[in-house]
C-alpha cells in the first residue's frame, strides 16, 4: 500500500496543468465568460483552440486501450486530469464526451451532450456532434429529434448553457426517472465530476489564501486575523478530505464509495466557493472575481448524477 | 411585554390597507430593472403618492409602532418597497434629520419626502471596506468649499441620483477615527465620474465613484467638521437597526411560497425538506419578534437603535441565506434556472453576509461593544 | 406595542434571581451535586430549604387566581421565573409541579412528578407528593401503582433523577403514544421548558465571557483572540433570539410559537453549553465546572414535551 | 496511488487473525474501569502476549502499512486497546526509539514493548493548556540531577505510572520555546503527590500531579538541554498523526450498531435521521483513507508524521462529536441514560476538540504551517 500518486501519475497532472495554462489561462476563462455574456450563455467551446488539444492531449481516450487509440489509463488518471480541468473552471461536456469515448457511444474527438444531467436538462446541447443518455443497457445515442424539442433556460452558470427537455420525453435512464426505478448513475461519471468538484474546492482555498495575504485592512493582511484565518483553515480541511474520498474511490472502482466521494466533494466545492466569496468581502461580489464562477459550476455539479440526498442514502444502505 | 397596538395604531393601520387597495390598482407598471430613469420615475411617484396621502416621512418620524404597522401593511399589499429612495429615506434622511443644521434639514429633507431628489452612499472605498474609518477620499479646505479628490465603490443608485452622503478625510494627520466629516455632494458638480458596478447576480445596482477636484460648498457638511465618523455611526445604526424590516415580512412571504411549490412538485413529501422548511418559519417568526424587541428597546435611547442591530443583522443575513439554499432544494435542477427568481434571490443573497459590515465585523462589535472582550489588536 | 419588560415584570425578576441566590447559590448547587452523587441521583428537592421558600414566593400558584390562593399573574410572568431557574440550574420538578397546581392537578405546595416526561420516564419520581400525566382530557392523577413500577435510571443529569416507566404501561396521553395519536402536549409546558434553557443558555454566554476574560494563554486573555470572541459573539446572539422568541409565544400564548420558541431555546442551551465547554478548554471538561451540568440539563430538557424533530413539524404545518 | 496491500503483508494480516481468534478467549475477564491496578495488570497482560507472539514494538517500528494492518484487525476482533499503555507506545516510546541516546533505548523501551512499564504524560499545566510553551514547571540543576518542582494537569494513568515523559523549565530566562528539556521522571521519586481528576463523564482516567523538589538524575533527559521543545514537537507528530486509528475503526462499527439499533426501535424510517448516519458512513470512510492518505506520505518523511496530522486530527474529532450527537437522536430519550454505552461515550467525545490541541489550535496550525498566513500576535 502506498496512497502517493505514482511519479507517473505526477507528470500526467503535471502535464495536464501545463496544457491548460496554455490554452484556458485567466484572460482565456474570461474571454469565454464575456462571449458567453454576449450570446445569453449560448456558446459552445471553441474548437480549434480548445477541444482538438485536448483531444491529442488524450483527455477523452485516456482510458481505452492502446490498440483503440487510447491510452490504456485508468479512473486513478482520469480524476487526475479532471481535478485540473476543476482548478481550472474549464468549460464544455467534458467527463461526458470522456465517458461516451470510453463507453463506445462516440468516437474520439466529437463533442458530446448527455440528455438528462443535470436531471431534466441538457448542457451544452448547441454544438454538440452526438448526444448521448445513460440508460438500462448503459450509453446509447439519444433520440434524433432531442435538439428540436429542448428549450434554451437561462443558466445560473455562465459558461454551462442549459437547455430543458420536454416533460414526459425525458430520456428513460436519467433522472427522475431512472431514480424512480431505483437505478444507479453510472459510477465513473459520479466520480469525474466529484475530481472537478475537487479542483474546484483546491483553486478557491489557493485564491482565498492568497487574497488573505495581499488585501490590508485595519493595518495589517486580513489572512492574519483568526476568523479570516480559521475559515482558510477549514477550506483546506475540506479539499484534503475530499481529496483522500476521490483517490481512494478511483482506485478501488467501488460504487458507494464513488457516491461518498462525491458527496464531499460537492459539500467542498460548494462550501469552499462561499467561504472564498465571504473572504474576498465586496470584490467577491463582483462580476470580475472569479468565485462567482466556481460557486455558480459547483451548484451545477452538486445537481449532476447524484445530489447530496442521493448520495447520502446510498451510504445508508451500506449500513 | 405588550405585542398589542393601540386602538389608533390598529385604526391607522385599517386606514393605510384601505388606502394601498385603492393606491396600488392606479400605479403603473413597473420598469424593467434595467431601465434606470424609468426606475426613478417609479420610485419617486411611488414616494409622492405616499407623501400625498401623509405617509411620506414616516420612516423617520413616526412611531417604531407605527413604523412597522406600515412596513408590515406596504409588503403584504404587494406595494413597491423604498427602491431608489432607499438611501434617502433610511440613511442620509434620518442623519440630516438628527444631525444637520435648522437650514439643512429645511434644504433637504422636503425633497426626500416629496420623492424629487434620490440620494446615494458614498462611504465604501476600494481600500477601506470592512474597515470603513481607513477612507482616503481627500476635502481640502478653499475658502467656502471642500476640494474633494478620491474614489468610491458599492455606490448604489449612483447614476440616478440627486444628492450623495459622501464621508471624506478632512485632516490627515489625525487618528483615522478623528479626521472625517459628512458632506452632502450634489451629483451634478464638476469632476464626477460615475461607473456601473456588476456584480456576480450580473446587475448594475452599484457604481464606482471618481471624485477629481470636485468642489462642496462647506455649507453641507453635516456636523462639525472633523465629527464625521460619530455622525456615520447614527447613520449606520439606522442602517443596521431598521433597514431590514420589510426584508423579514418578504422572507415569510417567500417562505410560504416555498411551501406551496414543495407541495405541487412533491418535494413535501420529504421529511428533511419539510423540517428544514418548518425550521426556517420558527426562525423568521422569532426574527420578527427580535425587530419588534429591538425597536421597542430602542424607545430608551430615543429611537436610535443600539448595537443591538448587530444581533438581529448578523442573525437574518445567515438566515436568509440559509432560505435560498432550501429554495435550491426545492427547486431541484431548476435553481440553475436564472428565469426562477429564487434563484436570482439566491445570487443576490450572497452579499448579505458582506454588506453593511461583514459577519465578521458584527461578530466583533457584539464581542466588544456588548459583551465587554478586549478589542483586536 | 412595548414588547420592553414592565417595571413590575423586572421587578418579578429580580426578586427571584435574589431567592435563588439565597436559597441556591453556587455552594448550594455543588452540594447538591454531591448528594445526589452519593445518592446515585436518587435525592429529591431538599424541602425545607428550597420548595418551601419557592411556594412561599409563588412560583407555583403564579398563574391561580389571587381568590384562589395565587398571584393573578400569567405566561409572562411565568416565563420570567423559569427563566431564572435555569440560570440557576434550580432542580426538581418545577415546571410540572406550577402545570399541575395552574390547571388544578394538584395543591400548591405538593411536589409534582409528571409521568411520561421524558418520554417513557418520570423525573423525580422519589420524593414526590403526586404524580401526574397529561392526556386527552389534560392533566389528571397518574394511576396509583406507578411507583411500584417504575424502574430507576442511571440519569446523564446528576440533578434529574430519572426511572422509566414499564412498556405498555405508558400513561396514554403522554410520549410514543400521545404523539402516534397526533396529540398536542401543553403549550404552557413546552413554553416554560423553554425559558429554562433560555436561562441556561445566557448564564453560559456569562460563564463563557467571563472565563475568557480571566484565562491568559499566550500572554493575554483568551477572549482577545478572535475565534473566542466570535464563539462568544455566536452564544449571545443565540440566546438574543430565543428571548424574543419565547417572550412573544408568553404574549400571544399561540401553541406553534411556543413550539418554535423552544425549537430555538432548546438549540440556544445545547449549543451554547457546547461552546462554553469549548472556551474552559480541559477545565471544561472536569466535573468541577459547572458547565457541564448546564449541558446536562439542556440535553434533557431538549428531550421533554416537544423535540427537535416534533417542533419543526409543527412549524411546518403553518406552511 | 496503491490501496493493495502486498503479499507479505497480507500474511501478516492472515496470521495475525488466526493469532487473534485463538489467543483474545484466553484472556482473563475485563476489570471493572475503577479497578486501576486490575486495569495495569490487564493491559500489561495483554502487551506480554502481543510481545510473545512477535507483536510488542509493532506500534513504531513496523511500516505504515502493517500497523494499519495490524490496528484494523485487533480492532475489528476487539482485541482490548493500547489502555494504560497508550503513553509508553504511541508517545513516549516512539519518542525515545528516535531521539533517545543508545543506553536510553536499551533502559526503557524493552519494558515497554514487554510490557512492564506503564508510562503517563506530564506535559500541560494549569497555566500552559493551549500555551504549552508557556509551562512553569522548574528543573534547577544540582550536580548530576534536576531538582523539579511545579505542578501537571491531565496526566493520564499517573496512578499506575512507573515513569513520566515531563516537560520542564531548565532556563527560565531563555525565549518560552528555548528552555524546555524533556525528562523521564521515574514516579516513585519522593516528592510527587498524585491527585485524581474527575471529569465530567464521572470517572478518573486523569490525575494531576504535584512536583517538590523531586530529583530527577541528567542522564534522564531525552535530547540536549533546552532542545525539548523540538523533541516535543516529535512526540506531538505522533500523537496527532496516527494515535486515533484504532478509534477509526471502532466508529465505523459503532455506526452499523447504530443503523441495526435505528432499524430495531423505528427511527430508520425517519429519512433525515437515515440520511445523517448515511452521511457519517461517508465521512468516516473518507476518514479512513485520510489516514491511509498521511501514513503513505509520512514515509517520505521518514515515518514522522507531518503537521498534515492537524487536518486529520480536526476532521475526525468533529466528527466523532456528530457521530455521538447523532446516535443520541437514535436513542431518543434514552440518550439520559448513563447505561447506554453511547451516552458514556457522548460525554467523554467532548474532549476530543480539546485534548491534544484545541481545534482552534488546530485551525492556526493548519492556517500557519500548511497555508502560510501570518502569525498571531
Amino acid at each position: 500500500m502506498d496512497f502517493r500518486l505514482t511519479d507517473d501519475q505526477r507528470a500526467l497532472a503535471d502535464g495536464m496543468r501545463t496544457l491548460l495554462a496554455r490554452i484556458f489561462d485567466r484572460d482565456a476563462l474570461r474571454a469565454a465568460v464575456a462571449a458567453a455574456d454576449a450570446t445569453g450563455s449560448k456558446g459552445a467551446p471553441e474548437r480549434a483552440a480548445m477541444w482538438k488539444p485536448l483531444t491529442e492531449a488524450g483527455l477523452f481516450a485516456l482510458r481505452l486501450p492502446a490498440g483503440d487509440g487510447g491510452a490504456g489509463l485508468g479512473l486513478p488518471e482520469a480524476v487526475l486530469l479532471f481535478e485540473q480541468a476543476g482548478q481550472a473552471l474549464l468549460p464544455g461536456p467534458l467527463a461526458v464526451t470522456h465517458l461516451a469515448v470510453t463507453h463506445g457511444a462516440a468516437a474520439d474527438g466529437e463533442v458530446v451532450a448527455c440528455a438528462g444531467q443535470p436531471p431534466g436538462m441538457a448542457a451544452y446541447l448547441d454544438g454538440a456532434d452526438r448526444v448521448v443518455e445513460y440508460g438500462d443497457d448503459g450509453w446509447r445515442e439519444a433520440a434524433a429529434d432531442v435538439w428540436d424539442r429542448a428549450a434554451p433556460v437561462r443558466s445560473a452558470d455562465p459558461l454551462t448553457p442549459l437547455h430543458r427537455l420536454p416533460r414526459g420525453r425525458l430520456p428513460s435512464g436519467t433522472g427522475a426517472a431512472r431514480r424512480a426505478a431505483g437505478r444507479r448513475p453510472p459510477g465513473d461519471a459520479v466520480l469525474l465530476t466529484a475530481a472537478e468538484q475537487l479542483g474546484s474546492a483546491a483553486r478557491t482555498t489557493e485564491m482565498a489564501v492568497e487574497y488573505a495575504g495581499q488585501r490590508r485592512q485595519f493595518g495589517r493582511p486580513i489572512g492574519g486575523f483568526q476568523a479570516v484565518k480559521h475559515l482558510c483553515a477549514g477550506m483546506l480541511v475540506r479539499t484534503e478530505t475530499a481529496r483522500a474520498a476521490v483517490y481512494a474511490a478511483a482506485v478501488t472502482e467501488d460504487f458507494r464509495e464513488a457516491a461518498g466521494a462525491k458527496l464531499l466533494a460537492d459539500e467542498a466545492a460548494v462550501a469552499n466557493a462561499r467561504d472564498c466569496l465571504q473572504i474576498h468581502g465586496g470584490m467577491g461580489f463582483t462580476w470580475e472575481a472569479d468565485v462567482h464562477l466556481h460557486l455558480k459550476r459547483a451548484w451545477l455539479r452538486a445537481q449532476m448524477w447524484l445530489d447530496a440526498r442521493e448520495a447520502e442514502e446510498i451510504q445508508a444502505s451500506a449500513l | 411585554m405588550d405585542l398589542a397596538h393601540s386602538e389608533e395604531d390598529e385604526a391607522f393601520r385599517a386606514e393605510l390597507a384601505r388606502w394601498l387597495a385603492a393606491a396600488l390598482p392606479t400605479l403603473p407598471p413597473r420598469p424593467d430593472p434595467r431601465d434606470w430613469p424609468g426606475r426613478r420615475a417609479y420610485d419617486l411617484g411611488w414616494q409622492r403618492m405616499l407623501y400625498d396621502a401623509g405617509y411620506g416621512e414616516l420612516h423617520w418620524t413616526a412611531s417604531p409602532a407605527r413604523r412597522l404597522i406600515f412596513l408590515e401593511e406596504t409588503e403584504r399589499a404587494g406595494a413597491p418597497y423604498v427602491g431608489a429612495n432607499f438611501v434617502g429615506l433610511l440613511h442620509a434622511g434620518p442623519t440630516i434629520a438628527v444631525e444637520g443644521a435648522p437650514q439643512q434639514r429645511a434644504r433637504w429633507l422636503g425633497p426626500i419626502v416629496r420623492g424629487e431628489e434620490v440620494w446615494c452612499q458614498g462611504f465604501s472605498e476600494p481600500d477601506a471596506g470592512s474597515d470603513l474609518a481607513a477612507l482616503r477620499t481627500r476635502a481640502v479646505r478653499d475658502g467656502d468649499a471642500y476640494i474633494v479628490t478620491g474614489s468610491k465603490v458599492w455606490t448604489s443608485h449612483a447614476e440616478v441620483a440627486d444628492w450623495c452622503e459622501l464621508l471624506v478625510r478632512t485632516d490627515p494627520d489625525a487618528p483615522k477615527h478623528q479626521g472625517i466629516s459628512w458632506l452632502a455632494l450634489p451629483m451634478d458638480a464638476e469632476g464626477i465620474t460615475v461607473r456601473p458596478l456588476r456584480t456576480l447576480a450580473g446587475s448594475t445596482e452599484f457604481a464606482e465613484l471618481f471624485l477629481d477636484e470636485v468642489r462642496v460648498p462647506v455649507a453641507h457638511r453635516v456636523g462639525a467638521e472633523n465629527d464625521g465618523w460619530r455622525v456615520t455611526m447614527v447613520t449606520l445604526g439606522f442602517e443596521r437597526g431598521t433597514a431590514f424590516v420589510g426584508e423579514v415580512v418578504a422572507c415569510r412571504r417567500t417562505l410560504g411560497e416555498l411551501a406551496r411549490e414543495a407541495r405541487a412538485n412533491g418535494r413535501w413529501d420529504d421529511p428533511g425538506l419539510r423540517r428544514s422548511l418548518g425550521r426556517l418559519h420558527a426562525e423568521f417568526q422569532a426574527l420578527w419578534r427580535l425587530i419588534q424587541w429591538n425597536v421597542s428597546e430602542a424607545q430608551t435611547t430615543g429611537g436610535v437603535p443600539g448595537v443591538g442591530g448587530s444581533v438581529f443583522k448578523l442573525r437574518y443575513s445567515h438566515a436568509r441565506q440559509k432560505l435560498y439554499d432550501t429554495a435550491a432544494q426545492v427547486l431541484g435542477a431548476n435553481c440553475l434556472d436564472l428565469d426562477r427568481e429564487w434563484t436570482r434571490d439566491r445570487l443576490s443573497s450572497l452579499s448579505y453576509t458582506i454588506a453593511a459590515g461583514t459577519s465578521q465585523i458584527q461578530r466583533n462589535i457584539i464581542a466588544e461593544r456588548l459583551l465587554g472582550l478586549p478589542k483586536d489588536r
